[in-house]
């Protein structure tokens, strides 16, 4: 491809999928109907992810505000893409909740604009050039995300959006004071000023920056931001976040917003390992990692509240993916990709299904909630397909990187692959029980046919299970050279 | 010279730790606020003298803020909130004063180990800023995790986000970004929890987080 | 070309799936989706028999799919071939029977598409060349059958019996994976073939030994890993069934013998002792708790335990020999487990389909509801015999051959050096007889009680024939155990090319000894002509009943049973299954079985009945899983606590983090 | 010519055994009468009863089905082959290499499987006792013969009756582990006859007995084929102990009529010794009870494993 197309827009595709979800929220709060926001709200999504696409093409070329390169186009089309079929399906969710009377038109309105404000912020903080940034734009997703979990207004929203807002600004606390801590380090090196904030030249200059200080900053990064990645004992908040908001959020959430989180935390594993002389921060997340894989596993048994149960399923995913990453080295990082990539899929999928299913079923007890597959087969089937993926079974994209991650593991650091694969068991055990007891036996619960497209489920779906058999080549060539960039 | 700029930075900081320490020991709401009005400005005028000491006039911007937000704004707010919920009398802490003023020493006394050791290449002003500044935010999630009380761990938020722009402002030439941000972040904080005592005092008649806490996820 | 030819085969049957979940409502569609497999397994097993028979060049295919950078390896080989046959051997016997017996199927929805799968998943096992690729297809195998096993999920046992199996499934396969991640070492050498060419060290390839014997054992149904076996099997459909505990547990067989015999290098003479202990127990205590066993499909997974068992002694042997260079020897250890996986596949296939159409028939799987049955179905009842004969070892069938071979190789022994095998081999063989012999007591005991006898309830009592499809794969496969229990040469000298690649060296080829008689190692010291003894016990029978008809009375007199002169008409007079198990019981009894007979004998004068209750509980199951599972409940009620703290110590938690880390920070360096 | 000589031994041999077993039944039934001062039946007892028995008609049970009419001729059968394959009065058996030592055993044991079939088929509780019980049995016994052809095959080199015949006429040597094979191969033997202690073969006392128990349903000729049977298995065992323990007499293949008829009659001989020794035993010990049985075999079973073990120990010096 000699010359790239041209992009339709008069700006750099790089602004566009900033000013594009920002326009959708000057427009959308001012959308009184229904039907006119929830189609404007997908095509706004669209159009990001279409930009966004455009990055791939062609990179517009280093700002010192915003940059592009391999680590965060990954998070930003994956982004786009689970926030277009998000849209789609929390056309069909909001709309159902405004019939039941669950939510009101401001409700709706609302929701909408923080849909796309959550979206900006996102996009800002994955192409922001500056530590300090990137800190802002997350925070701005925080608050957005706290807004629409508290939306139901009803007692246990309330308390989940509360804990969500209370732990969520101690970790950004702490990741203000660890960012604060970088400038310091970097100051003597790169001078006072802008220049000391941005990452192109942090990472460069790296080896240069005094190792003590970015130790302890590197502790309250991991801490600040790990809080919103939801690694245990920083999770408190997940679990009740997921299981209370509107379901939609909830697939956000899961699929994009931990996401994002870990992307701060690999910018900043990326500076300390560039630096030889500070501690290595693999340790430090390969402990949390597993902590946060076991104590999920654990939790999975006990569970009553179907989404909750899902969330716990995240908390163990990240734990793995902080763990590989955590590992390091070309497979185990590559792994680590490939596992988010196919997490934020499934997962998003999986949330789909559930809040479906929650809709017909009237209900999000799991003990209520009986014989899918004989009621609702669709539904139901999606739903096996996606726990069966999300436990990690082939020919499903997670056991792709599960596989990598678990052999390359056992092959380097054999004691470490004993929690690694306990957690991993425990966690199947307990996913694999409540399966058997949602999706099959005598059905329970209202028997309504589901009035949703299964778009968003299938196509997120398929994509996992072709991911798991077939990896188109440039995606991997480009895995790679990520993986080669994390070290 | 030199050395009569740093002892006043030294002070003024050293007084921040101080009156964190005040805000461990209140028990009573009313005092509480009074006193975290206090540390804002002492926060207030710490940060106006490192505007004059590196001659950097944002910083005088940040001062300004604290001032008038964290020192009257939100203190007035919240008085008024504790007063309509008339709790403005108790607060119940968590296993006493003593205790918690001894782990508090022991933040201090980590706090000041960490950061001297990090930053012995550091220039000296920034040294001093960012132990004490260390301590500050431990002290208020100290703060936060010893209270029952929803508004007293609000105010310990903020004694965190004090510490934060103590730091922020010894960081020699930090660009006005981060002040902004933490101006703009205190602000959000504020609207948010505004929301909250609201919707909350619409459905419980107190602001106890035992009221909110009883639910805690799932009903067992 | 027939690597290509396999997975096109493959290709066939997924797309048939994706037709049956098309179409899976139509009346058609069982015939339709089983004439297809029919045909598939057909060309598959056409595709394998000939590249073993003419024994052709190994053959590579890789296509662009699975890992990005090593793409997906496919390679057949005579050990892949070999199973390929045996694999559609069965399929395409489980799809002609299930011709018949698909029709009595409630919910063809829930088996259909996932049948064609199941077929696929098992055969891709077999071409698989790299480990990814292994594990895929691995996997997929379990899942396909687990959703058979969930066929019928409205009885709560069967959900259960699903995710039992699920669980150790993906137990197994956790195992594999740690195994083919030590074997492909940190750079990540996936493909077999580099495996193969690696050097490994000593006590790397002990633990990939027990992490291969953990994988597939826990697939094949090794103690102590059998427990999901005797719940699963039976949960599925019959043909299912067959095929599970027919031909999925050979395709463990087969990955056992793929990592330990041909990627993992030259042996230890220790493995083997490790396999020899757990094989014979395993033969052992499966056949004892089969003899338990009141549910007949139950009762023939438990012997699927057993005859594992007697496989993995074969395996274990074929080690011991080739650790120490005695080449000719573990040839012959070797083809006897080949054979009698080949021969267990034919017969417990069919004596699944015979249990499955006495399922039809009277709708009872508890044999004590059953009985009399040789009257109304006596084609089901002959093809069962015939199937119990060959399953007992008796000639002159395959079962006898197989284990005769066996213990050809067990007399050989005495030359190992190492003084361990030298006294644990005869041991395992007196452990191989007995499993045998129980095994025939098992087996009398289950034909005796569902066919003979009078019917013991209604249901057994109205059954009739069951339909012609199932009969003619009954027959069909019982013609097979007959041609491999008279003509074993030829099998043998199929097995040969395995052997030679595996093992060095391949038993001499029988197809050239006169009058068809096998000679395992030398003429002097043992031969058998199954040709012969067949003749001979058919000849003497022809000559026995001419003689009497001739110089006998043919009078007859049909009347009522003599029974020492009071007989009685109440079928609950007869020998139930428990009461015949029961000296078994007394004999291995309370230590070995858990079994307990509790007599309540109601005192004299009390019209009351008394009763005696059996209960057999799996001692594996109550010592090594029940407590596991305790542990993990109990833990998860304690963590369990951590969902319901208040804010205020969550926040506790991560100011604890915090202190924990900064102080990490300031003792560090 | 050498062919046509060992097709006629063959021939003559399955004649022999079935000639020779009612008589070796008679003889034991009339020393045993002699033993206990009776005067016993006549020696050809056992051939009268034969014949009276086939000349009967056969009453058949209601629900008796097709395996119950067709057992007893495949009991006889498997039997008889069984009874062929080992050397009695010449090795060299045309189809002696047609199985070895173990397929006999297992010949036997499909004659065994037949037996407690048709023992349940009529579907009395006494039948169902007898089988069970018989094949509790024979699951120890089996183990024990194993145990012992492993004795005999690691000292013959062998499992071909022929080969140990010829190589214990050779180097006949006495050796600890063939006298605890022997042993062990008598309790079989008592075992699987049926005889005491295991069984009693004269007993009409229904909850003791085993052998009969099965075939309580038989009349006429089905039961005339299965008593033969019995007769034959009971010579099998004699000649089976003769000819690997006790080969002294037995003409080998290529040999002269002289030889074929020392053959015959040191055979006769070893018949005789064999029924009377095993009457006496018989005579001089008391049925033990059923659960006791498990034990009786078990020691076999030690017997012949310690057998193996032993060798293993002497081969070593």
């Amino acid at each position: 491809m000699s010359w790239p197309p041209l992009f339709p827009l008069p700006i750099d595709p790089a602004t566009a999928i900033l000013l594009i979800p920002a326009i959708g929220v000057l427009l959308l709060v001012g959308l009184p109907s229904y039907k006119l926001g929830s189609r404007f709200n997908v095509l706004f999504a669209f159009a990001t992810f279409l930009s966004s696409l455009y990055l791939l093409v062609e990179r517009p070329p280093l700002g010192r505000y915003l940059f592009v390169d391999d680590l965060n186009i990954v998070f930003i089309v994956l982004g786009g893409f689970v926030a277009v079929t998000t849209s789609v399906f929390s056309a069909s969710y909001i709309g159902h909740e405004l019939e039941t009377g669950r939510l009101t038109p401001t409700n709706q309105r609302f929701y909408h604009a923080m849909y796309q404000a959550l979206i900006f912020s996102m996009n800002l903080a994955l192409l922001a050039n500056n530590i300090g940034l990137m800190w802002v734009a997350i925070e701005l997703a925080t608050m957005t995300t706290v807004l629409m979990v508290g939306m139901y207004r009803t007692h246990a929203a309330l308390e989940a959006a509360w804990k969500y807002f209370i732990l969520g600004s101690v970790g950004i606390a702490l990741a203000l004071f660890g960012t604060i801590l970088v400038y310091m380090a970097a100051q003597p090196v790169l001078g006072e000023g802008y220049d000391s904030m941005v990452w192109t030249t942090l990472v460069a200059k790296a080896h240069e920056l005094s190792p003590d200080l970015l130790n302890v900053a590197f502790v309250f990064l991991m801490l600040g931001y790990g809080t919103k990645v939801g690694l245990a004992p920083l999770h408190a908040w997940l679990p009740d976040a997921h299981a209370e908001g509107p379901t939609p959020i909830s697939a956000v959430l899961s699929g994009l917003l931990l996401n994002v989180a870990l992307y701060a935390v690999l910018r900043f594993k990326m500076l300390l390992s560039a630096n030889p002389n500070a501690i290595a921060p693999g340790p430090l997340m390969v402990v949390l990692g597993l902590v946060s894989l076991i104590f999920a596993a654990f939790m999975l048994y006990r569970r009553r509240d179907i989404k909750r149960m899902f969330a716990y399923s995240s908390i163990e995913h990240m734990g793995i993916i902080t763990f590989a990453f955590g590992m390091g080295g070309p497979l185990a990082n590559f792994a680590g990709l490939l596992h988010m990539t196919m997490h934020s899929l499934t997962k998003s999928a999986i949330f789909f299904a559930v809040g479906h299913i929650a809709q017909v079923k009237g209900t999000q007890r799991l003990a209520e909630i009986r014989g899918l597959t004989e009621s609702h087969p669709a539904l139901g089937w999606g739903l096996v397909i996606g726990v069966v993926a999300i436990a990690g079974m082939p020919p499903l994209g997670i056991f792709m990187s599960e596989f990598l991650v678990v052999s390359s593991t056992f092959a380097r650091q054999p004691l470490l692959a004993v929690p690694l694969v306990f957690g991993l068991m425990v966690g199947f055990g307990a996913l694999m029980l409540r399966l058997t007891q949602v999706a099959f036996g005598e059905p329970s619960g209202g028997m309504a046919p589901v009035e949703a497209s299964y778009v968003p489920l299938y196509s997120h779906l398929a994509l996992v299970v072709g991911a798991g058999i077939y990896l188109p080549g440039p995606l991997v060539a480009w895995f790679q050279n990520v993986a080669r960039l994390l070290g | 010279m030199e050395r009569f700029l740093l002892d006043v930075a030294h002070l003024l900081a050293g007084g921040l730790v101080l009156t964190s320490f005040m805000l461990l020991y209140q028990t009573r709401m009313s005092s509480l606020l009074a006193v975290f009005a206090l540390q804002a400005v002492v926060l207030t005028l710490s940060v106006a003298w490192q505007a004059h000491v590196q001659n950097a006039p944002h910083l005088y911007i940040t001062a300004g803020i604290a001032l008038v937000l964290k020192a009257i704004i939100i203190p007035y707010a919240l008085s008024r909130v504790v007063r309509s919920l008339g709790i403005h009398r108790s607060i119940e802490t968590v296993g006493g004063i003593g205790p918690t003023m001894l782990a508090g020493m022991g933040c201090v006394a980590l706090s000041m180990v960490v950061m001297l050791k990090a930053t012995a290449t550091a220039n000296p002003l920034a040294r001093e800023d960012l132990a004490f500044a260390l301590s500050v935010v431990l002290l208020g999630l100290l703060m936060m995790v010893t209270r029952r009380n929803a508004v007293s761990q609000i105010v310990g938020f903020m004694s965190i986000e004090n510490g934060l722009i103590l730091a922020a402002a010894g960081a020699k030439g930090m660009p006005l970004v981060v002040e902004i941000s933490v101006a703009f972040s205190v602000l959000v904080a504020f609207i948010v929890i505004g929301v909250f005592l609201f919707r909350i005092r619409e459905r419980f008649d107190s602001v106890e987080l035992q009221a909110l806490d009883d639910f805690r996820g799932e009903r067992r | 070309m027939a690597v290509s030819a396999t997975l096109a085969a493959i290709a066939v049957l997924l797309g048939t799936a994706a037709l049956a979940i098309a179409i899976h409502r139509r009346p058609f569609a069982t015939v339709l989706i089983y004439c297809i497999c029919l045909g598939v397994c057909l060309v598959l097993l056409a595709l394998a028999g000939t590249s073993l028979i003419e024994r052709g060049p190994v053959q590579h295919l890789t296509l662009p799919i699975g890992l990005p950078w090593l793409g997906a390896r496919f390679r057949i080989d005579a050990l892949s071939a070999f199973f390929q046959v045996v694999i559609n051997l069965g399929g395409a016997a489980a799809s002609l029977y299930a011709l018949g017996y698909g029709r009595h199927e409630e919910a063809p929805g829930r088996v259909l598409p996932f049948y064609p799968v199941f077929l696929a998943g098992m055969n891709l096992v077999l071409v698989a060349d790299d480990a990814f690729t292994f594990l895929v297809a691995w996997e997929f195998m379990s899942l396909s059958s687990w959703a058979l096993v969930l066929a019928h999920h409205h009885d709560r046992e069967n959900a259960e019996a699903g995710y039992i199996y699920i669980l150790m499934a993906s137990f197994g396969t956790f195992a594999l994976l740690l195994a083919f991640g030590l074997l492909a070492g940190p750079s990540g050498q996936y493909a077999f073939g580099d495996i193969r060419d690696m050097a490994h060290a000593g006590w790397l390839e002990g633990l990939v030994l027990v992490l291969a014997l953990v994988g597939a054992g826990s697939k094949a149904g090794l103690v102590p890993l059998h427990v999901w076996l005797p719940l699963a099997h039976p949960a599925a459909p019959s043909h299912v069934s067959a095929l599970m505990s027919g031909v999925m547990t050979k395709v463990a067989i087969y990955g056992f013998i793929r990592i330990v015999f041909d990627l993992l290098g030259q042996p230890r003479w220790w493995w083997s002792l490790v396999i020899l202990g757990l094989a014979s127990v395993t033969a052992v205590i499966g056949v004892l708790y089969a003899l338990m066993q009141r549910d007949l499909k139950r009762l023939l997974a438990y012997s699927t335990v057993e005859n594992i068992g007697i496989v993995f002694i074969g395996l274990g042997l074929a080690l011991a020999f080739t650790a120490n260079n005695m080449a000719a020897p573990a040839a012959l250890a070797f083809t006897a487990a080949l054979f009698h996986a080949f021969n267990h596949a034919l017969f417990k296939s069919l004596l699944f389909f015979g249990a499955g159409a006495v399922l039809t028939a009277t709708g009872a799987r508890d044999i004590e509801k059953l009985g009399g049955l040789i009257l109304r179905m006596p084609q089901t009842a002959f093809v069962f015999l015939g199937g119990v004969l060959a399953i007992s070892a008796l000639p002159p069938l395959n079962g006898f051959v197989s284990e005769w071979l066996m213990f050809q190789a067990v007399l050989l022994s005495p030359d190992l050096p190492q003084w361990g095998l030298k006294l644990a081999v005869p041991a395992v063989g007196a452990m191989l007889a007995l499993a045998a012999a129980l095994s025939a007591a098992c087996f009398v005991r289950a034909f005796g009680i569902v066919f003979l006898g009078r019917p013991r309830a209604p249901e057994a009592a109205t059954a009739i024939e069951t339909d012609s499809a199932s009969r003619a794969s009954m027959f069909t496969l019982l013609g097979l155990c007959l041609a491999a229990g008279i003509l074993p040469g030829l099998l043998i000298d199929a097995i040969a090319p395995v052997a030679a690649g595996l093992v060095g060296q391949s038993m001499p080829p029988q197809a050239s000894i006169s009058g068809w008689s096998i000679v395992p190692v030398a003429e002097s010291r043992s031969s058998y002509n199954g040709l012969l003894v067949f003749g001979f016990i058919t000849v003497s029978t022809l000559v026995t009943i001419q003689f009497i008809h001739r110089f006998a009375s043919s009078a007859l007199r049909r009347a009522p049973p003599w029974d020492c002169g009071f007989p009685s008409a109440d079928p609950a007079t007869q020998y139930t299954a428990d009461s015949f198990a029961q000296p078994v019981r007394r004999v291995f009894g309370e230590s070995v079985l858990l079994a307990r007979d509790e007599v309540d004998m109601s005192p004299p004068g009390d019209p009351r009945p008394s009763r005696l209750t059996v209960t057999v509980r799996d001692v594996i199951w109550e010592t090594a899983y029940a407590p596991i599972s305790n542990l993990i409940s109990r833990t998860a009620e304690q963590l369990n606590h951590l969902q319901f703290l208040s804010i205020r110590r969550y926040l506790s938690l991560v100011f604890g983090a915090l202190i924990v880390l900064l102080l990490g920070v300031a003792v560090w360096a | 010519m050498g062919l046509i000589l060992d097709l006629a031994v063959q021939g003559v041999q399955m004649v022999l055994v079935l000639a020779l077993a009612p008589l070796l039944l008679g003889l034991t039934r009339k020393v045993k009468a002699r033993l206990l001062r009776r005067q016993g039946p006549s020696l050809l007892q056992p051939y009268r009863d034969l014949v009276r028995l086939a000349r009967k008609e056969v009453v058949l049970a209601e629900n008796a089905s097709w395996l119950f009419r067709s057992g007893p001729y495949m009991i006889f059968a498997a039997t008889w082959v069984a009874a062929a394959l080992v050397p009695t009065f010449a090795t060299g058996l045309h189809f002696s290499w047609t199985a070895d030592l173990i397929a006999i055993a297992a010949l036997l044991g499909t004659a065994r499987v037949f037996l407690a079939l048709v023992g349940m088929d009529v579907g009395t509780s006494f039948g169902g006792i007898g089988s069970s019980r018989e094949m509790m049995f024979a699951s120890l016994a089996e183990p024990a013969m194993i145990m012992i052809v492993f004795v005999v095959a690691l000292v013959a080199g062998s499992t071909q009756l022929s080969h140990i015949a010829i190589f214990m006429q050779e180097h006949a040597s006495l050796r600890v582990s063939l006298g605890l094979a022997l042993v062990a191969l008598v309790i079989v033997a008592l075992a699987e006859n049926a005889r005491i202690p295991v069984d009693n073969p004269a007993t009409h006392l229904e909850l003791t007995m085993v052998h009969e128990a099965m075939v309580l349903e038989y009349s006429g000729r089905h039961l005339a084929v299965i008593e033969l049977a019995a007769a034959l298995k009971l010579l099998l065992y004699v000649s089976l102990i003769g000819c690997i323990f006790f080969p002294w007499g037995i003409a080998s293949g290529e040999a002269g009529p002289t030889a074929y008829a020392i053959g015959v009659a040191t055979y006769l001989v070893k018949l005789a010794v064999g029924g009377f020794l095993l009457v006496v035993l018989e005579t001089s010990i008391a049925k033990m009870r059923v659960f006791r049985v498990p034990e009786f075999l078990g020691a076999a079973l030690m017997l012949g494993l310690l057998g193996t073990l032993l060798l293993f120990v002497s081969r070593t010096f």
